[in-house]
Parts: structure tokens; C-alpha cells; sequence
């Protein structure tokens, strides 16, 4: 799904957090010359700033805001990744969210990228409340922006922590939706647009697509530190497996350029990356990981 | 589709606003068109324009041009009953429910957390579900002056359940289509950088709906960093965003964002950001309102004896180098 | 309303082109994203981009900011059989019908008169009815990628019966409401003040549904008065009206609304726009076109044979005195 | 319906053109403090500014083009009275076609103000074509903003010549809608706004409103130069008429101070007034009518 690129030649790092490979990996599927929303900060700014950096010079994002385009101005907090001025800055146009909206209802805004709190087999999303709702459980914070990036983007990538509380059988409440019951023409049936949908899974230990017939998600890559037997029995649910024996690819790890750029201009007081994420080393010709001490300060938005 | 008559193939079963034009035409009939000045202070404009029991529009945020002044005096006053559009706002939600001023909120994204959860479970808040982009499209509908509006989200999600939406047959098509009933609330709160004393008002760098908010509610208080002369509007109308006559109420508030950040103004307060935050995620609320709303009678006073004056101008200085001329056009 | 059905209680039997904003999603995806030039002549642009048969959409009129010259080309090239979207128009319809291009027109505002009216009763010419709003909300509809609207006027009127409106029952309310199916039109054509080679453009002043037409839009051509540098829109964002990538042609067309005035640039020529309307209403278009259209190769020499600069000096001059900044933001 | 006013008290004029009466006598009817929206240039838009300078300073106006409360630079061109920057001048706020027409739909445009080619005695306006739709007549402009106008301010002011082919019983199209066939309810079974619909008609002979039950033109005021006799005789269909014997209220001449500005101000070429349009002189103490001869420009917009 990924495949060899500018990455595979590169220098490759021997120590970086998981959260960090997750955005390298994320960047490495951004495509260029197309146009992405991002909801919210965090991972899926990170990724589509660090592919523009690295991968895919053409590309450009929207936010729901309203800002078209940007150039922003590195680094910023990531509790200030919306709706402020440094992501705005340097946008070739400001609008409002009506008018992003309704350049994603025409269709000019190709790729979504969204982190998703809880997620199910066929990639619908759940941010509105773990439990059973209203009545026991906890409420989150709501759909925001991504049930409109989930229903109207045409192509929608979805960054999780690769934890079994994440990846459910069934999302407690569809907040976005993915395939939904993925029976065919499930989304149509629903009002939504023709041709749009889950692409890819990102977590800090695979990558998943979504098999074209049944809907259901399908493992297509896993880390360098990890088997695919602790990537699926990391999961609430089984995934479908790519192809045949062997074709799970390996996914290569962090550039030192990757991590160089995403230190010293995104990420640079580590918030994003130390909360919630282990540490990854290269160490006796083999990959280990290493609880490290979170440092939460949430992301505020 | 049956020829003659449209399916209605699933409906939401959340309460809404009563979808009424006429009547909110009514009310817009009752507006002075004179340029009169509504200068008045925050206090006043609340106690005057917000009701309990009512629904309140509010733009943005916490975190950025949000009319952060009106909501604290808000909760000064202890409005009760009010019914939040919590349309991409952060932290206010929770704010207004542990103050014990709101019972109901739509929903696009507000931070969760202990306040909202008990109370919701406690019974003593509904939430009805939608997403920023459907609440700023029933906004559009209310400020065209229509019913609804057709969509192409939230169909399928389990939030269209509880929402207002219905699944129609299309008419043109034939195919499903979803639409959301038009929001006229009773109350928006706008904070803008520049108003002059009738309510004309301007606001730079991107926003989220404050043009439909304003058109589509009942009653419209503005609060602005600067209050500046109509000749500044007539000399280029081309930067007026909201139109006086739709204004009720005009309240000069500079630092009316804080702890937000107001752009080409004042930067925001990443300290108190994250103690908002941190009393939301860890439901401290109460303290904090005790803290920063409780203890002093007005804005005045917040900024004089709470935030201070060198912070302040740590904030003006902390603005510059985002591109300040992008925000005087 | 039956509860799980809305009557459809009138629909009009005018013909409109086919809703489906899927179809419409197609076209879009196939737009290039990457900035890269996008200049060429006005010839080039309308060659490309305008084909026998599409609905041409333009903003505003000839009377100002209207893309006079675009429409010209069209005449020049001899397109055949478009579809005007003659929403708040004035002489282009009657231009366009007498110089052989086009055969449908949906009616919001143009001038009737000789060649219009010899053209719908030889049946050369069908026209739908629309009044200018709802031709805008049509586009506006188109704008949003769904495929209608409410709309609370067009009822009651005879050119309901000759429009693709319907009359159904609201779906919140049961009372009747007419509802428009959206518009997207294969071309739209916009004057601007500035635009960057890639297509971002500003307009400033008073305008009509530029935004609109340009997302609502198969294909879409800009011409400039000025071809400014990308900087300047990052530097002001705010002032973008047109993202690039939604434009396909940016052509460098100074005086591009000639015989119109372009606000805070040049005035209009009121001998030229005496003639243009007189030559409408005693139906003397085929010399007007003679004269103004086809004796020319092009706008250049248009513009340096038949309005020469002594001319367009004056016009520059007369601009002057309208408050020219506020045209500048 | 008009009544009394400053106009009362002021100097009589004794030599005006018939259009220039019909201009004074809107503009005394309009209403202060209210915000009116006029499509096109000519008589509206002249009515409005001259009570705005005399007798109604806090009245403002929009036109469809996106001004809304203009100061404009007077005199203007009657070619170039919309969609032009000198009627643009000094407004509060300059937005776009849907943005003028949100403002009416949630009503903040009270009045329109019209000018009228063929109108009947429910105020029913044609502009789109005059004879047999479409096989046999002329086709002209189309409704442009006044169907938006008609339908949704709440109330309409038409203005027409008093002309026996403008007043028909049944006009051949109706463009912009008045109270349709005149039954109760009919407005709104046609899914217009509630309360809203022609109120008055005012021409260089007279002025009518419209009676509140069957919604039938009613005569209530007529020039000094002219008598109800003459009126309802140049009319296609017979008009109520107000009141009892004696009620139909004989109304003012032009002021001098009316006239002085117009001419100064508005109309300096007589570009206006001089179509179609009689001369009315007071002589030998009585009014008599004199042909002027007319100079065509027509009103292109």
C-alpha cells in the first residue's frame, strides 16, 4: 500500500517514538498534488505538513476554520493547531466553514485525514460516547468537523494508538460514518455522496485498507518492530489479511530526516508524541520498545 | 419515489427549535432600522437579551475570537435553562452546565469530560446531536429564512437518530437525501475586532459563521475589541461583516476573547488555556469558575486584578509576526 | 402531510439541466490541485473551455464588472447552441441570440426587446423563468453539492409554470414551499480586479454570486484586470474570493468589462452603452455586432482600433472620485 | 393615505412634469425609520432619496446588487443608477445577490418599491410578456428582483404611468406576484411569507391601496390636475374606491423645495421625467396639462 519511495533510500533511524513512526507512515501515504481537510490537530496536521516538506511539495490542506492553503508558521503548540493564527498564516484564501463546507460538497477537497478516538471493522468512527448511550458510559467531545470529513471527502484516512479498546466489532455510537453495516450502497442508501469512504487505517503499528467487496478492514502493513500476530491480537475484531502468506508488508521505519524535520519543526516540545506512545529502539541488531513517562497535556482540540 | 408525494424514509427523534419563519420574521419586523446607539455594558446587554430558557448561538470559541466576556457575564448572572448551540466551541459547554445554566446542547464538539458526563447522566443535560457543519447549516437555513436545508452528511450515523434530521426522497433525484431543520436561536453572542456604537461590525481572518449566527437570531449582542467610527464602514463597505440593524446591543470589551487569542490583536494565554483545559478533563470545574467568573464582579475587574496589565501587554506583543496587516482587511 | 409522505402539490415543466451533484463530483476531481499556469489569450480560454452546447453562466452584466470581453470572444468564435444562465443580465442574451449562439435561456433579468422576441416566436429561442435570486440560489444549491433548495419566493407566479421549480409540502412545517433544483453550469465566465496566473482572484465592491458560480462550475474562466503575484494573496487572505484550483483559464484582460464600469479602475462609456442598448431595443444587434464584435480580431484590437487610449485615458480618469480605496480591500 | 405633512405648508410648485408628481408623492409615502429595498433605478430609487433628504432622513435602502444604505454621489446617470460604484457610495456594507436576498427573506427589507409595466386590480405585476405567452406578442425583461421583492418585503409599493394599457383586468403573466387571484390565503398556499404583499400604487394621477378583505385595487388620493372621473377612465378595470362620497383625497401638488432638489440633485437632465411624461402648469387659476416633447433614453436597467 505504501510501498518503496524517497524513504526506503534515506537513512533510517534507530530511535523514535511510536507516535512519531505513525506520522512518518501517514505522511509517506499522503498523495500528492491533491487537497486534504485536516480536523483538529495533532497527527493528521503533522503528517499532511510533513509529506508537503519531504514527499509531496503539492499538496494542500483546509481547515474547517476556514483557511485555505496555508504556509503556517512552525512550530505551533499543539493546543493552538486550529483555529488560530500562526496554522492560518500565509493561506491563499480565508473563508468561513460554510465555505469549506461547500467546497467539500462539490468535491474540490480529495482526502480527509482524522484522528479517530474508537473504530470498528468497517471504519466508523464513535466521539460522541463510550458506553451505552445516554444512560452509562462517558461522553466525548462529538463528531466536530469529521462526521462531514468522513461523509464527503472522497478518499478518508483515519490515525489511531493501535490499542485493543480502539478497534471494536462495533462502534458504541457512529459519530462518522464508515462503511457503515458495509452492505453495498449502504452509504448511498444514507444520503452520502457516491465514491467516498475509509482509505487507510494508520496506527503506530500498521496500516490497514478496507477490502473493495465486503467493506471490511484488511491489514496491509505492519512496523518493523512489531508481527502481525501482536498487531491483530492487539484488536477488538479480526481483520482481513492482505493477500496471501507474505504480503503483509513490512513497513520501513523513521527516516532521520523524517524525524529531523517533525523534531525541529512540528513537534518540537515532544507534546504530541510523549503522550500515549512508547519508545522504539534499535539495539543488538533487533527492534525494542521502552515505556517512557507520559507527560499528558492532552490535545485541546 | 411515487410521483406525487416524497417518502420521508427515517426521522431523527431530537428536539429542535420550532421551525417558524413567519414568526421569526415577526420578530425581525420589530428591529429599529435607525442608527441608534446600543452602546451598553456587558452586564447590561445580558441582562437585557438573555432570557432563561433561551437558545444561544455563540462564535467562535474559547480558544479564538470567542466572545469569552459575554459567557463569563453569563454566568454571573446565573441565566438558567438556556439551551447551548455548541457548534465547534471547546470548553464553554461545560462551563455553562456546571454553573448550572444550561440543561440542553446541540452538539457538533465540545469537550466532554466530568461536567458534561455527570450531568448528562444525572439527567440534568440533554444533548442532541449534530456536527459543526450541520450546525452551521441549519444556521444558513435560518438566515435565509427557510425551513431546511439538504445535506450530505450525517446520514447513517447513530447522531441523525437523535438529531432534528429527516432522510427524504429527493426530489429531483429520487435518491435518499438528508435535511436538517433551520436554527433561528434567541441569542447570538459575536465578538468581533471593530463595531461602531449601532453595530456595525467587522471581524478579520477566518471565522465560522457569525454572518448566518447574526442574521439567524432573535436577539444579536455584539461585543468588540474597538469601538470605531461609522465614516471607517461608509469609507470601505466592503469589510463590514454584520449590518447594525440586526444588532441589539454593542459592548466595547477589549480582551473580550481572553483567554483566546483575537488575531492581529492579542495572542492567547497558553497558561490559562491549559487550566481551563485541565478543570475540564478533570472536572474542576467549579474552582476554576470560582477562580476566574465568581470572583470578580465584571470584566473590568478580570482583566485589572486577574490577567493584569503587564500580561496584557504581553499578549498585545505576542500577537505581532503572525502577518498583522492580513488582519486590518 | 401524511405523515411518511410529502404531496408534491405543483411542480413547473420547465426544462433545467440535470440535477447530480455526483456527476458534478466527477468533474471536479478531475481539477488539477497543483498550482501551475493557467494564461492564455481569451481566444485559447474560450476555445478550450466553452463548448456548442453548454450552459454559459457569466457575472454580473455589461454594465459593470461583466466579462465583456469573454462574451465577445464567444460571439467572435461562434459557439452554437449554449444555454445562457441570464440571471441579472442586461444586453448579452439579446448579443448572444442574435449573433447565432444560443438557443435556451433561463430568465432572471435581460433585455426582451427585437432580437429576443423574433427569436422565441420563430422558435429559435426557449426561455425558462426565473427571477435573479432564484437563479442565484440555484447556483448557490449548485455551490453547495446538493441539489436543491428552499425558497420563499417564485410561488404563485406564472414563471413558476415555466421553471423546474415544485411546490411540496415542507417538510417540518406542512405548509406549501417551492423548492428549486440546483444549477451547475458548464462554464462561468468572471471579471476580476486581480488574479494570480494560477487563478486565485479578488474582486472588490459590490457583486453578485461570483463565488457561487465559480464553485458551481464545470469549467471556469477568470479575466483579469491585473495579474498580481501569489504573495499578495498570502500576504491577505482574506481578500480571496476564488481559490486556483477551482479555475481552468486566467486570461490578462485589462478593460475586460468595456463597455461596463469596473468600480475603482475605469468608469463605463456611456456613448457605448447608449448604442449597445439602443441597438437591442430597435433591433439593430447585427450592426452593433458589425461594428464592435466581428470587425476585430480581438480585444487588443478592439481595444486600440475602435475604443483607442485617448479613450480609455478618460475613462481611467473618470473612476476617480468614487472612493477608490475602498475598492482596493 | 397620504395626508397631511411638511409637504402641506410648503410653497406650492405651480409647473412640474407629471413624473416629477408621481416621484413627490411616493416619496411622501415612505415610511421613516425603515429599511426599503428598490430594484432598478429610476422613480424607486428616486422616491426613496428624496424623502430620505426631506422628509425621512433615518429611512435607508438596499438595492440586489449588495448595497445596503448607501450615501450615494448624486446626480447619477439614469443608465448607471444599479450595479454601478456612484449608487454604491459610502454604504454600511457591500455584500452580494444571496446576501441581500438572505436579508429579505428573514425580513429586514420592509418596503419595496417597483416600477410596474402591466399590474391588475390585485397587484399582480408582468414584466416577462406582453400578449399570448409565449406564441404571440413581446417578450420583455423578466421579473430581474422584483418577483423576490413582491413576494417577500413585507410591504410593495408599485409605481407605473396611469396608463389605460398598464392596468388590466388580468395581466398576460404574472412575473411578480400581489395577492394573485385575491382569495384569502392564496399567497401562502403559493408558499409565500406570511404578511407581506402590495400595499400601495402610486402614478402620475393617482394613488391606490388595496382593499384589506377582497384585495382589490381601491382608489384613495388623485392629483389636483385630474379627477376621479378621469382616473378610473384611463384604467383597464374599475378600481374600489375608498371610503364614501368625498374620501378620495385630492393631493398636493409638488413643493418647490421637492422639486428644487429632485431637479438639483436627481434627475439634472430631466433624463427621467421627460419620458413619457406630460407637463402640468398651473394657469389661469386651474392645472392644465401640456405635451412635452420626449426626448428617449429609456430607463436601461
Amino acid at each position: 500500500m505504501i510501498g518503496k519511495g524517497p524513504w526506503s533510500e534515506a537513512t533510517k533511524a534507530t530511535s523514535f517514538a511510536e507516535r512519531e513512526f505513525q506520522v512518518c507512515i501517514a505522511a509517506r501515504l499522503v498523495e500528492n498534488g491533491k487537497c486534504y481537510w485536516v480536523a483538529g490537530g495533532g497527527g493528521p496536521m503533522y503528517s499532511v505538513l510533513l509529506a508537503k516538506r519531504l514527499y509531496a511539495p503539492d499538496v494542500i490542506y483546509v481547515a474547517e476554520d476556514g483557511v485555505v492553503g496555508a504556509e503556517p508558521m512552525l512550530p505551533f503548540d499543539p493546543v493552538m493547531t486550529l483555529a488560530a493564527a500562526r496554522p492560518s498564516h500565509r493561506a491563499v484564501m480565508w473563508t468561513n466553514m460554510n465555505g469549506i463546507g461547500d467546497q467539500c460538497g462539490v468535491g474540490y477537497l480529495d482526502y480527509g485525514v482524522l484522528n479517530a478516538l474508537q473504530i470498528d471493522a468497517y471504519g466508523n468512527i464513535n466521539s460522541t460516547w463510550l458506553g451505552s448511550y445516554p444512560v452509562e458510559g462517558r461522553r466525548v467531545n462529538g463528531p466536530g468537523g469529521a462526521d462531514t470529513i468522513a461523509a464527503m471527502c472522497r478518499r478518508l484516512v483515519l490515525m489511531t494508538d493501535h490499542q485493543r479498546r480502539k478497534f471494536v466489532p462495533r462502534v458504541d455510537f457512529i459519530s462518522s460514518p464508515g462503511y457503515l453495516d458495509g452492505t453495498p450502497g449502504a452509504r448511498k442508501r444514507a444520503g452520502l455522496p457516491a465514491d467516498t469512504g475509509p482509505y487507510a487505517v494508520v496506527t503506530n503499528w500498521a496500516v490497514f485498507d478496507f477490502d473493495p467487496q465486503s467493506r471490511h478492514m484488511r491489514l496491509r502493513a505492519v512496523a518493523p518492530f512489531v508481527s502481525v500476530e501482536a498487531v491483530i491480537a492487539e484488536m477488538g475484531f479480526k481483520p482481513l489479511l492482505f493477500g496471501s502468506a507474505g504480503d503483509i508488508e513490512v513497513l520501513d521505519p523513521p527516516t532521520e530526516d523524517e524525524l529531523r524535520i517533525f523534531r525541529s519543526e512540528m513537534d518540537t516540545r515532544g507534546q504530541f508524541t510523549d503522550t500515549a506512545s512508547h519508545w522504539v529502539v534499535w539495539e543488538n541488531e533487533r527492534w525494542t520498545m521502552v515505556e517512557k513517562e507520559v507527560i499528558s497535556t492532552g490535545v485541546l482540540i | 419515489m411515487d410521483g406525487k408525494a416524497l417518502r420521508i424514509l427515517a426521522e431523527g427523534e431530537g428536539s429542535y427549535l420550532k421551525v417558524d419563519p413567519d414568526a421569526f420574521r415577526s420578530c425581525t419586523a420589530q428591529k429599529d432600522r435607525r442608527m441608534r446607539s446600543k452602546l451598553m455594558t456587558a452586564a447590561e446587554a445580558i441582562q437585557r437579551y438573555v432570557a432563561d430558557g433561551d437558545y444561544v448561538i455563540w462564535e467562535i470559541n474559547y480558544l479564538q475570537r470567542g466572545p469569552a466576556a459575554l459567557l463569563r457575564e453569563i454566568i454571573r448572572q446565573q441565566k438558567r435553562r438556556l439551551w447551548a448551540g455548541g457548534k465547534f466551541t471547546w470548553v464553554a459547554v461545560a462551563m455553562l452546565v456546571e454553573a448550572g445554566c444550561c440543561d440542553r446542547a446541540d452538539m457538533g464538539f465540545f469537550v466532554g469530560g466530568g461536567p458534561v458526563t455527570r450531568a448528562v447522566l444525572e439527567k440534568r443535560l440533554t444533548i442532541y446531536e449534530y456536527s459543526n457543519l450541520v450546525m452551521t447549516a441549519r444556521l444558513r437555513a435560518g438566515a435565509m429564512g427557510v425551513t431546511f436545508l439538504p445535506i450530505r452528511s450525517l446520514g447513517g450515523t447513530d447522531g441523525f437518530k437523535y438529531s432534528g434530521a429527516k432522510l427524504i426522497e429527493d426530489p429531483y433525484t429520487g435518491e435518499p437525501t438528508v435535511i436538517v431543520p433551520a436554527l433561528n436561536p434567541d441569542v447570538a453572542l459575536i465578538h468581533v475586532h471593530q463595531a461602531d456604537e449601532y453595530g456595525n461590525a467587522r471581524a478579520f481572518g477566518t471565522n465560522i459563521s457569525d454572518v448566518e449566527a447574526a442574521l439567524a437570531s432573535r436577539k444579536v449582542i455584539i461585543s468588540a475589541e474597538e469601538i470605531i467610527n461609522t465614516e471607517e464602514f461608509r469609507h470601505k463597505p466592503g469589510l463590514t461583516r454584520i449590518p447594525y440593524y440586526v444588532v441589539d446591543a454593542v459592548v466595547h470589551q477589549p480582551f473580550g476573547a481572553y483567554p483566546g487569542e483575537m488575531p492581529g490583536s492579542y495572542a492567547s494565554d497558553p497558561a490559562h488555556v491549559i487550566e481551563v483545559f485541565g478543570a475540564v478533563a478533570r472536572d474542576r470545574v467549579k474552582a476554576y469558575l470560582d477562580k476566574w467568573v465568581y470572583s470578580v464582579a465584571n470584566e473590568e475587574q478580570l482583566l485589572s486584578q486577574l490577567v493584569g496589565m503587564a500580561k496584557m501587554a504581553e499578549l498585545r506583543r505576542r500577537a505581532s509576526g503572525v502577518g498583522l496587516e492580513a488582519y486590518r482587511s
